[in-house]
């Protein structure tokens, strides 16, 4: 089996099978969050990325393991991209003792330090200049990994988005910034709240490379993203990559989506990222729909089972409460 | 009279207002068709159009500054900041613009503007989405601020707080959004700096702001089983702060117990208890000042955790039995 | 006498004596404050525009008497080129009761409501936000005036500047933004702070017009503010103007200038843009040597005697002092 | 034992560290050959090159932040904010990042920074660069606050911050960087959370903090001529607040003033005052608690104003002996 498709070498057929499953892993553990919600199984809110699976994959299938993300609050994507443990996912969300975060963080604090995760963010824009501390610190520290920073199209009009970029491009940071832009803020259509055709024309003003793809395209964006992160590692400073992409569900746990309209939504479930990225590895041999389908299940199997971790892990007990404010 | 809710006096306060005034007008992050994020501008972007519920950016220095700017040139802005933990963002435009332009200036300009916004925890979204941090804006001189309690007290201090003709900054809590309470259907406006004492007592005196006032109008009824007889003040406003009502009231119960929700440790509490300490309130006390406020952590996900975390009405019960008995 | 150069028509053969006159006004009026600042006779800080005079004084003629300013912390010149009594601006920042702000502002804070200054600002950036607020007034007003926000190009590197760019265009705003690009922050290279050539390359992130110009050449100057201005009056939105142009002395009082060499100071000075101007307006036979000879000495008699005026003027009362935070 | 400056004692303990840990850089605007706004790193980039003496362009939320994401992988920045007043910039990184991440992430990670930054007024800088805002930072978990009064508790407990695993913002004020004091050449640390009794007495406890600790010194120098013995506690770090020194002090004086610069009303003088108030030393009060701080107003320009904004030594003794006259 030949591939005939032209990715970084590190992106093996194992790894793009992995790929496959992965972004049913996070459609289905967004999926399930949806359900769990809905139901008022959980506390507080969620923001969910389904239909933007690609983004997420295949932004941080470009990456090597010592390389960092700081990614945002509709997250679950990213971090999963990263190598985290859906169970202790899950079980953060059911805000258990055994969450990533002890329950004390929740679904938009989720962070995995130790997979280069260095967390979700529920400030929009607040995580776009700790990319770039964090990209000082490789440099100075000469780490050789570079720092994917994502965002949404929202956040790229936040002062933050500015501030950073421009900081990264005159300290010439091995940093690479994601704009996920999924054509709304919360309700905020990026037609009405900016006025340029790509949010990557942005980069300009730092005078750095910017590029627009379709985020729903894994493996342009695999390529876009390996590009640019090994760009930024050779010394030659950040740059800016839009990805083209639709959130399928509201913006957050309560939301009647009356800022768009049901035609664009079926429009835009048509460009299925997963369906997408299946049709390229049959096309490419490198799967056949019976393994296919094998990955999808294991995949939903494996939510089934974080699922139940959660569930059947404790609560946190409140003698816990007063820990881990100070190191 | 009229049973409506918290929220909707909100909204009702500022379309009365609207209707009359064209100098009015509303920004905000979605507040258009989404009716922003607790929903309490639902519905008036079909009433008064775009120009005047004006949907912004994700841009919080700018659209701050942008209200303080049309409010020193002739406008009466209202600033809807999706979450008051995000006037972190804003705070130079607050606190070095609005605040102080008037005095810098030598007595001239004035900026006639409400900043709006829901504060607190007990919703789930974790600590940068649930603090209350009305103690910053309260210690700057040339901000007013305002914590209203009740669907009453939340319609008549906004549109007192809109006739102001400095910046005020208007505090809501997110669990009192869907709160009953009877409210007349004209406008009316309650000054600013006027406490209420919304129970009589003799045995002592607990102030309470916000969302505490309920849970210390709960302890009182408990504790009137037990024949201890609460008085419960509610400031409603910080700044000005109505001192002799709460003098008075000391003068007579001899005890006083000050409930906020924001973290104990530098909260506006301090301030409350130091004023009646240093006024001649001190020498009719017949047990030390007691304080109870959130505990020194940022706000948990978890809500066991999250609850634990700012005083509860068995919180309230015991330090009033322990303020009575003492000595 | 016919003007053969092209300008605006309000720019009159004696509005041209009268900026000439101007322009000399700024400069004595901070060579004063500067002497006296080395004697130790005035408090505080301030920031001298000598050496920027075409930028106040050229892009202030290009407006109409309503239309309005924001300025910054090197506001001299504007506050002068927007029509201030140079005599109370002196007596301002001799702290008198005389001055612009009573002796509560200084030099940072001189603000001529009446005459469309809406005031200096002493935040770096901070003024951006108001300037597209006061914009946000004259369109929702139909006042038809244009505001034009002046900043340097230290300030185009925060988030305020980004922030209110991107409303003030997608709001279509009447506000024009004047980057006074004096090559140096405090002592921050423009080179090193920022990685493009032209400041004015930014408008491009807001879909706006940008175009840099010599900031020390004061027909260009006039010339490309009025299209702006008149661009925005008719409603076609913002756009972005950066002044090439050069701060003779230091940042503030105490600046020993090893960030830049003599030579670069000196090669600056022969592009002196006062005698720049002067060679136009003699060229053009809009002036005799004698006559500019006589402007400038009655530029310096008026500077002259706003230093009596100040020096005469009584120290404020401490009884005003809590007079002015609250309207 | 050799005298040194304040100042100077800032900048040995920074050099000291630098020299034996590389890990440790500072960043912040014209830190370079400027050497800083008050030039307290004067020389350093000579020792230590632009790559540890970091000049930033004028971006304080994105310096902020990539001080945080660089400790939170591994660096150990130090951040001179320019003057403290900006902090409203980078409020969102300090408060909603910084202070809450280890929280948020269950306990993992950790941020071990320095926000060094001049506070208070007597400059003549006016409203926007004269302010005392340690009260905002006090309030929230997950900050260290810290205050030096002399230049031996500044070389001390800036080591010892350094050192420290958390955020810890360090106030260092204006008038103080001049003013010199016995300091030992070696490395040495001051515990945070701990404070330093600068004058032992027996009539009544002045808590004083920074540049008010000077203040009520001479006051108790001159209050001695009378016969009044004042006790003068320097808490030195706020946050955490050493309660027991203050606590015996008290039980020894039975009378207790508390003496800041930043406006009373909200200021952190409150909080001591509660904290004694609800103490066991309660019992032992003879007097009620007085707090002195600034007047509610922007601190003023001219230079008499100025001072008459903020407590001065004849204030403090006109407190003392009210308090002494008590009953
Ligand atoms: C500073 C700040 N402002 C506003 C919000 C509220 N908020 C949360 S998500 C969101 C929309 C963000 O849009 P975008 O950046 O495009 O990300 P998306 O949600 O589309 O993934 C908003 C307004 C926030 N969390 N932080
Ligand atoms: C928010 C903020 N950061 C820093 C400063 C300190 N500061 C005052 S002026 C200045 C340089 C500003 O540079 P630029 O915008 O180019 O204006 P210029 O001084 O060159 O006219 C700095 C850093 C400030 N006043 N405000
Ligand atoms: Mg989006
Ligand atoms: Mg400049």
């Amino acid at each position: 089996m030949e591939k005939t498709l032209t990715l970084p070498s590190h992106i093996t057929t194992e790894k793009l099978k992995d790929l496959y499953k992965q972004m049913w892993l996070i459609r289905y553990f967004d999926e399930k969050v949806d359900q769990f919600f809905a139901k008022g199984m959980i506390h507080g809110t969620t923001h969910l990325c389904v239909g933007q699976e690609a983004s997420a994959a295949g932004a941080i299938a470009a990456l090597q393991d010592k390389d960092k993300i700081t990614s945002t609050h509709r997250g679950h994507g990213h971090c999963i991209a990263k190598g985290a443990e859906t169970d202790r996912m899950m079980a953060e969300l059911f805000g258990r003792e055994t969450g990533y975060c002890k329950g004390k963080g929740g679904s938009m604090h989720i962070a995995d330090l130790e997979k280069g995760n260095l967390g979700a963010n529920g400030i929009v824009g607040g995580g776009i200049p700790l990319a770039v501390g964090a990209a000082l610190t490789s440099k100075m520290k000469k780490e050789g990994y570079v720092v994917l920073c994502f965002f949404g199209d929202g956040a790229s009009n936040e002062g933050s988005f500015h501030e950073s970029l421009n900081l990264a491009s005159v300290w010439d940071l091995p940093v690479v910034f994601v704009c996920e832009n999924n054509q709304y803020g919360m309700s905020g259509p990026v037609k009405e709240m900016v006025n340029i055709e790509n949010i990557a024309e942005r980069a300009g003003s730092y005078g750095i490379p910017g590029k627009a793809v379709d985020g729903n395209d894994m493996v342009e964006i695999i390529n876009t993203v390996y590009d640019a992160v090994e760009n930024a590692r050779s010394g030659n400073g950040p740059s800016l990559i839009e990805m083209k992409t639709y959130r399928w569900k509201g913006h957050s746990k309560s939301d009647a989506k009356k800022y768009r309209t049901r035609e664009e939504e079926k429009e835009w479930r048509e460009k299925d990222p997963i369906q997408r990225f299946k049709e390229v590895l049959i096309e490419e041999d490198i799967l056949t729909e019976e393994q296919a389908k094998n990955l999808q299940e294991e995949a939903k199997q494996e939510i089934d089972d974080a699922v139940k971790f959660a569930e059947n892990s404790p609560e946190p007990s409140t003698d816990t409460l007063l820990e881990d404010v100070y190191a | 009279m009229r049973e409506i809710t918290y929220l909707e006096a909100v909204r009702e306060a500022m379309s009365q207002e609207m209707r009359k005034n064209d100098d009015v007008f509303i920004l905000g992050e979605d507040i258009g068709v989404y009716g922003g994020a607790f929903g309490v501008t639902r519905g008036m972007i079909e009433e008064f159009g775009p120009e005047r519920i004006r949907n912004t950016p994700i841009s919080e220095a700018a659209i701050a500054g942008g209200a303080v700017g049309a409010a020193l040139t002739g406008m009466r802005p209202i600033l809807e900041l999706q979450f008051s933990d995000f006037i972190t963002i804003a705070m130079d435009q607050i606190v070095n613009q609005a605040a102080k332009l008037r005095y810098m200036y030598g007595g001239k300009g004035s900026v006639p503007m409400v900043l709006r916004t829901p504060a607190g925890s007990g919703t789930g979204a974790a600590a940068q989405h649930s603090q209350s941090l009305e103690a910053w804006v309260a210690h700057i001189p040339g901000l007013k601020v305002v914590q209203p309690s009740t669907a009453y007290d939340a319609k008549g201090l906004l549109k007192a707080a809109i006739d102001d003709e400095n910046p005020v900054i208007f505090y809501e809590h997110k669990l009192l959004y869907k709160t009953k309470g009877d409210v007349p259907e004209e406008q009316y406006s309650i000054p600013i700096g006027k406490a209420d004492i919304k129970r009589e007592g003799k045995d002592v005196t607990v102030v309470a702001t916000s969302i505490m006032v309920h849970k210390a109008l709960e302890a009182a009824e408990e504790l009137e089983k037990e024949g201890i007889d609460v008085e419960v003040i509610d400031p409603r406003t910080l700044v000005p702060l109505d001192e002799e009502t709460i003098v008075n009231s000391v003068k007579k119960t001899g005890r006083l117990i000050v409930v906020h929700e924001a973290v104990k440790r530098g909260g506006f509490g301090g301030e409350i208890a130091s004023v009646i300490a240093e006024s001649e309130a001190f020498d009719y006390l017949d047990s030390p000042i007691k304080r109870l406020g959130g505990l020194p952590i940022p706000i948990p996900y978890n809500p066991n955790l999250e609850k634990a975390a700012v005083p509860q009405v068995p919180d309230i019960i015991d330090a009033v039995k322990e303020t009575v008995r003492f000595k």
